[in-house]
């Protein structure tokens, strides 16, 4: 694991991008300018920016309702993606699917989903397209500590193993699923032991350092690459927000929040490359205008598009 | 009679059957410390504790099949589904499990459990969180299906569901939630499988369900300055049936619409159209027509969902539609 | 033509297709060395390959939603679930992701699955192997339901839906399985939602599916020796549900009735029933009929099963009522 | 673990009824008397009598598609189990559920099951509405290797972890589901091992040894009872017959059978108890002639029973 420069930076702007794109997203949603259900990312960047910035075009992400970040972390346009929570026609899914919907075919973003865990067999199937067809591709499904008490979870994992998938399933333990806390909801302290149910590896990193997350996925990558199966990774991380827009987080306390808060997980590597030289504070500061302006450029351009025609209503059911 | 919000009813209902019978407990996700999704069941843990009100993980499957096991076992679990659009990740539970055992074991097993869970769109939820999926329940031997339009209704009828000896789909609608309405005071039910007539008319028959109850009320009102006199029959369980209620305002009125939030086709309106045509082909004097959602998931942004909903517009031109 | 098996013809379909698809692959409990709890698949493990005929873990939900995502990902599986039955573990992969995706995503993606299944009762298998649950799937947009009456049927419907770029539920009878009938020569297709008329008459219309085609034809003849002619249409597909076809004929005899094996309440029949009314209330000189199984699970006792599977009797007695 | 000489012999004849009732049940079946499916449990007595014997009146018990051991070892009577085969009203669901519901509620027996798995989540269900009504009662259910990787089996564990629920899911492992051999179904060898998943305690014993799966379960029980929570429990078995009747079994080769007939658990039960001089051969004998005489007088009370009424079809479907 050494990173050149650029890809420090890229890496760090994808994590600025996340950010910002999360708290411009709560902002409009307390306007009341996006409707539905909003659940937000910001906290668990390093998550999803340490592992999908290794992934090949020709790979696979299976994401969740908590689903922003990922795709931000994929190279997906936060122009559509703003269109489509505001609902229009210019949205990644015309309008259709709103923020738990979000998907990118193109990107091989198989979508946020609103049913938890309902990822997990997706992806492994994904993996199994991609074994099937000897195209050196990987699959990588993200859902939470939540997640992991699933029916989908249990299956999915059996079946990666045996079928020996190249598939990485990433565990955002953020140490609740709405109120319910890890310790009331599961009797294990690492999610990541569950590989072993499973003949699996299962590793269990700090969620909030880049780095870490980087060294496992990269190892568990490889193995899905080279044939070895599949590969249990747990990051331990944090959500800053309520679990959804309008949630006043009643089962947790400030102090923890806090605590959390001084492990940010953006701050941290803006230090470490702070220290190692790669940028200065005020070059820092140009990355978060630089966000900013591409972030409320996507705003403008969801804000000016046009909202569906009735008529698309019952178009988009059925394939020819 | 005081006002309550159909939240509040279903809220009375549950404290006070728990009061009353300590064999009735809650379990779901987040329904404790939180409250509920939606905020029904708020107050409930601090009064009963995490003993008859328990959170659960997020394993929909358990959630049932334990409250299944607890019924057979002697209790009366109250499980709640957050949203209807997950009861696919645990249908067995309720199809092949609590609506059969007791036809399977020669009628010797009971099954008490009442399974709360909300439907509906209005909520800019999108496609798996905004469904109307009775019908899928209606189908089932062994089940009893009731979808509440009121505040007064939803409290007597999940009094009646919990005191039920059968397993009982309680869908609520998340719309709802919000809207008031009387409720009487002090104890009271109202039975499983009657059905109530939410306006009276001589002209024409709208058989409404939840939601579409308030859409059919609002477009009789539009009618009646036009002169035509709908009457509304809310069928409140829809398994079973009161096709009696139902047959009887046809025979008055020789018209019937049907209006309901789910998908039209396969939609439990097709159950009562071919029903009052099968017993009460000679009473109608034109065709029954059905209003529902069109053949498509349901949208995510508000002008598509809205488009989406059945409206009362729909109801008053189809209603002067059968001349 | 050549006589064959309906479980023969739905086999020659999977071996076909997957000679000409290699993107064409199956996978289930049991499909591999044992040949298919009803030896459905036989033979197509030694020809394939453990590659592309794959035996799974007692893990539906996993066999169903890696369909989903290999779909989605661009291969044509075709996953088999044991009993129909078994649908309720594994139906949030069919409704919620399946069907709904290519919504959802705003038309952006595909999902080419096929997921064969067995209904039906007849085989003393009792409440949790003998169901006919066809009518939840014609209440989910984005889904096909397909329901072959004979082998070669059978034959032309599966290729067609293997071919077809949506989820599709292939609903295979048990008891038709061992039924035989000819089957054309060389590759052909059926097309989705295209009913055919299984038998012309032109005094009452009945519509049926699946192995229900078979008790009409058999009230049929003996309607017939009775100066009875009924007409048998036998949709195949109901989702797509060719009702052009239901509405000609019934423009012609003016009599409409629907068997279906399914429970009668809340079945499919019932959409018919109510398609009919609203679209053709002209054209009927009687209440439309429907024929089905009564509101119980299935029994398990020969006799009782007897009496609930709908019988070629029940349908006479049914046609003549209507005078 | 020390057993008085009647103690022994309840055992072992519990042990010799499920054999005959078996081996009974395949000569009818192939002789075309019973109808439907029946999956046979000859082979794996030692693990249905080595837990069940140890039962209390209020303890409760879910069952599998292959339950009649279980429904016998609780004390279930054969002729009413007989009549159900038979599809007769007077059978113990008048002739409604078959081999594969059979149920005795009055002995806490919640059912055979015909969807594998589903049982879990019902013991755990039962388990918790005997602390809730703090009755001192546990709830013990049986599953296959199989349905060791059903969704059912993880929500459940789990669920039953972190309730601390008295129940003892008991994994009998025969090495397939069907025509699936556990190697190729999971990949790990010890289903116990999936305990740790759920922060519980998993123990795997010789199933065909009737000692081992005993004293396995009267610590699982002690812990039920005394508020220990749950246990994982697994036994290493075997099934003679096929899956089911009619199965030609070609997924399994005869090598295989006859090197578990040699570990049969009812002759180690005989020759143990022969050793210890608990009874002679003689008397032995006389154990098989008395069950069988009893499971003979099931079957001819079966076969003397009244079939249904068609009336009955729709009756028992609701409960007042
Ligand atoms: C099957 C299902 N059950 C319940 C829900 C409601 N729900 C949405 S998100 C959520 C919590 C998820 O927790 P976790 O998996 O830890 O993810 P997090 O929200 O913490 O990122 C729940 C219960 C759902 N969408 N789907
Ligand atoms: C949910 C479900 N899937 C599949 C089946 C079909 N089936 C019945 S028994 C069985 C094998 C069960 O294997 P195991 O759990 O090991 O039990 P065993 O038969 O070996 O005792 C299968 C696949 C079913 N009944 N239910
Ligand atoms: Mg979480
Ligand atoms: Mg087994």
């Amino acid at each position: 694991m050494s990173f050149s420069k650029e890809r420090l930076l890229e890496l760090y702007k994808s994590m600025v991008t996340i950010r910002t794109f999360e708290e411009t997203a709560a902002e409009l949603f307390a306007n009341g300018e996006i409707p539905g259900f909003v659940h937000l990312y910001s906290g668990e960047e390093a998550t999803a920016v340490g592992v999908i910035s290794q992934l090949e075009p020709q790979d696979y992400i299976a994401s969740t309702h908590r689903g922003h970040g990922h795709l931000v972390a994929r190279g997906g346009d936060v122009a559509l993606m703003f269109a489509e929570l505001f609902g229009r026609q210019t949205g990644y899914c015309k309008g259709k699917g709103g923020s738990m919907h979000i998907a990118d075919m193109s990107l091989g973003f198989l979508g946020a989903n609103g049913i938890v865990g309902a990822g997990l067999p997706l992806a492994a199937g994904a993996a199994f397209a991609c074994k099937y067809q000897n195209n050196n591709g990987v699959a990588v499904c993200f859902f939470g500590d939540g997640a992991s008490n699933r029916a989908t979870f249990h299956e999915a994992l059996n079946i990666a193993s045996i079928w020996k998938l190249p598939v990485i399933f990433v565990c955002e333990n953020n140490m609740y699923g709405i109120s319910m806390s890890q310790e009331r909801h599961q009797n294990i302290t690492d999610v990541a032991d569950r590989a072993s149910a499973y003949g699996i590896p299962g590793i269990s990193v700090d969620g909030n350092e880049l780095f870490a997350v980087y060294e496992a996925a990269e190892e568990a990558i490889r193995r899905a690459r080279q044939g070895e199966g599949p590969t249990l990774m747990e990051c331990k991380t944090y959500r800053y927000r309520g679990h959804f827009e309008g949630d006043a987080t009643v089962y947790r306390c400030e102090e923890e929040l806090q605590s959390w808060k001084l492990k940010d997980p953006i701050n941290r590597v803006k230090k470490r490359m702070i220290e190692m030289g790669v940028f200065s504070e005020e070059e820092n500061q140009a990355i978060w205008a630089e966000v900013k302006t591409i972030v409320q450029k996507g705003v403008d351009f969801a804000k000016n598009s046009p909202l569906p025609d009735e008529a698309e209503l019952v178009e988009d059911v059925y394939c020819d | 009679m005081p006002e309550m919000t159909y939240s509040e009813a279903i809220n009375a209902a549950l404290r006070e059957e728990m009061q009353r019978d300590p064999k009735v407990y809650i379990l779901g996700e987040d329904v404790g410390i939180f409250g509920g999704c939606f905020g029904v069941t708020k107050g409930l843990f601090e009064e009963f504790g995490p003993g008859r009100v328990i959170d659960t993980p997020i394993s929909e499957t358990a959630i049932i099949g334990t409250s299944v096991g607890a019924a057979a076992a002697g209790l009366r679990p109250v499980p709640e589904i957050m949203f209807m659009d997950f009861m696919a990740v645990c249908l067995d539970e309720v199809f092949n499990q609590a609506a059969k055992m007791r036809y399977m074991f020669g009628g010797r097993a009971k099954i008490p459990m009442t399974v709360r869970t909300v439907c509906g769109a209005g909520f800019g939820a999108a496609a798996q969180h905004s469904q109307s999926l009775e019908a899928w329940f209606t189908h089932i031997p062994g089940l009893k299906v009731v979808m509440p339009s009121t505040p007064a209704d939803a409290k007597g009828l999940l009094i009646s569901a919990i005191r039920d000896n059968n397993p009982v789909m309680f869908i609520e609608h998340k719309v709802l939630y919000g809207t008031s309405g009387p409720v009487p005071e002090g104890e009271y039910t109202i039975p499983l499988g009657k059905a109530d007539i939410k306006r009276e008319g001589k002209d024409v028959t709208i058989v409404a369900t939840s939601m579409m109850v308030h859409k059919a009320l609002a477009a009789a009102e539009t009618l009646a300055a036009e002169g035509i006199e709908v009457e509304i029959v809310d069928p409140r369980t829809i398994l079973p049936l009161d096709k009696d209620t139902i047959l009887q305002s046809v025979a008055k009125t020789g018209k019937l619409v049907i209006v309901e939030e789910a998908v039209k086709f396969g939609g439990f309106g097709g159950e009562i159209a071919a029903i009052v045509t099968e017993e009460a082909f000679d009473l109608l004097d034109a065709p029954i027509k059905r209003i529902g959602a069109p053949f498509v998931p349901v949208p995510f942004s508000p002008v598509l969902e809205n488009a989406y909903i059945p409206s009362a517009g729909s109801i008053v031109n189809t209603v002067k539609s059968l001349g």
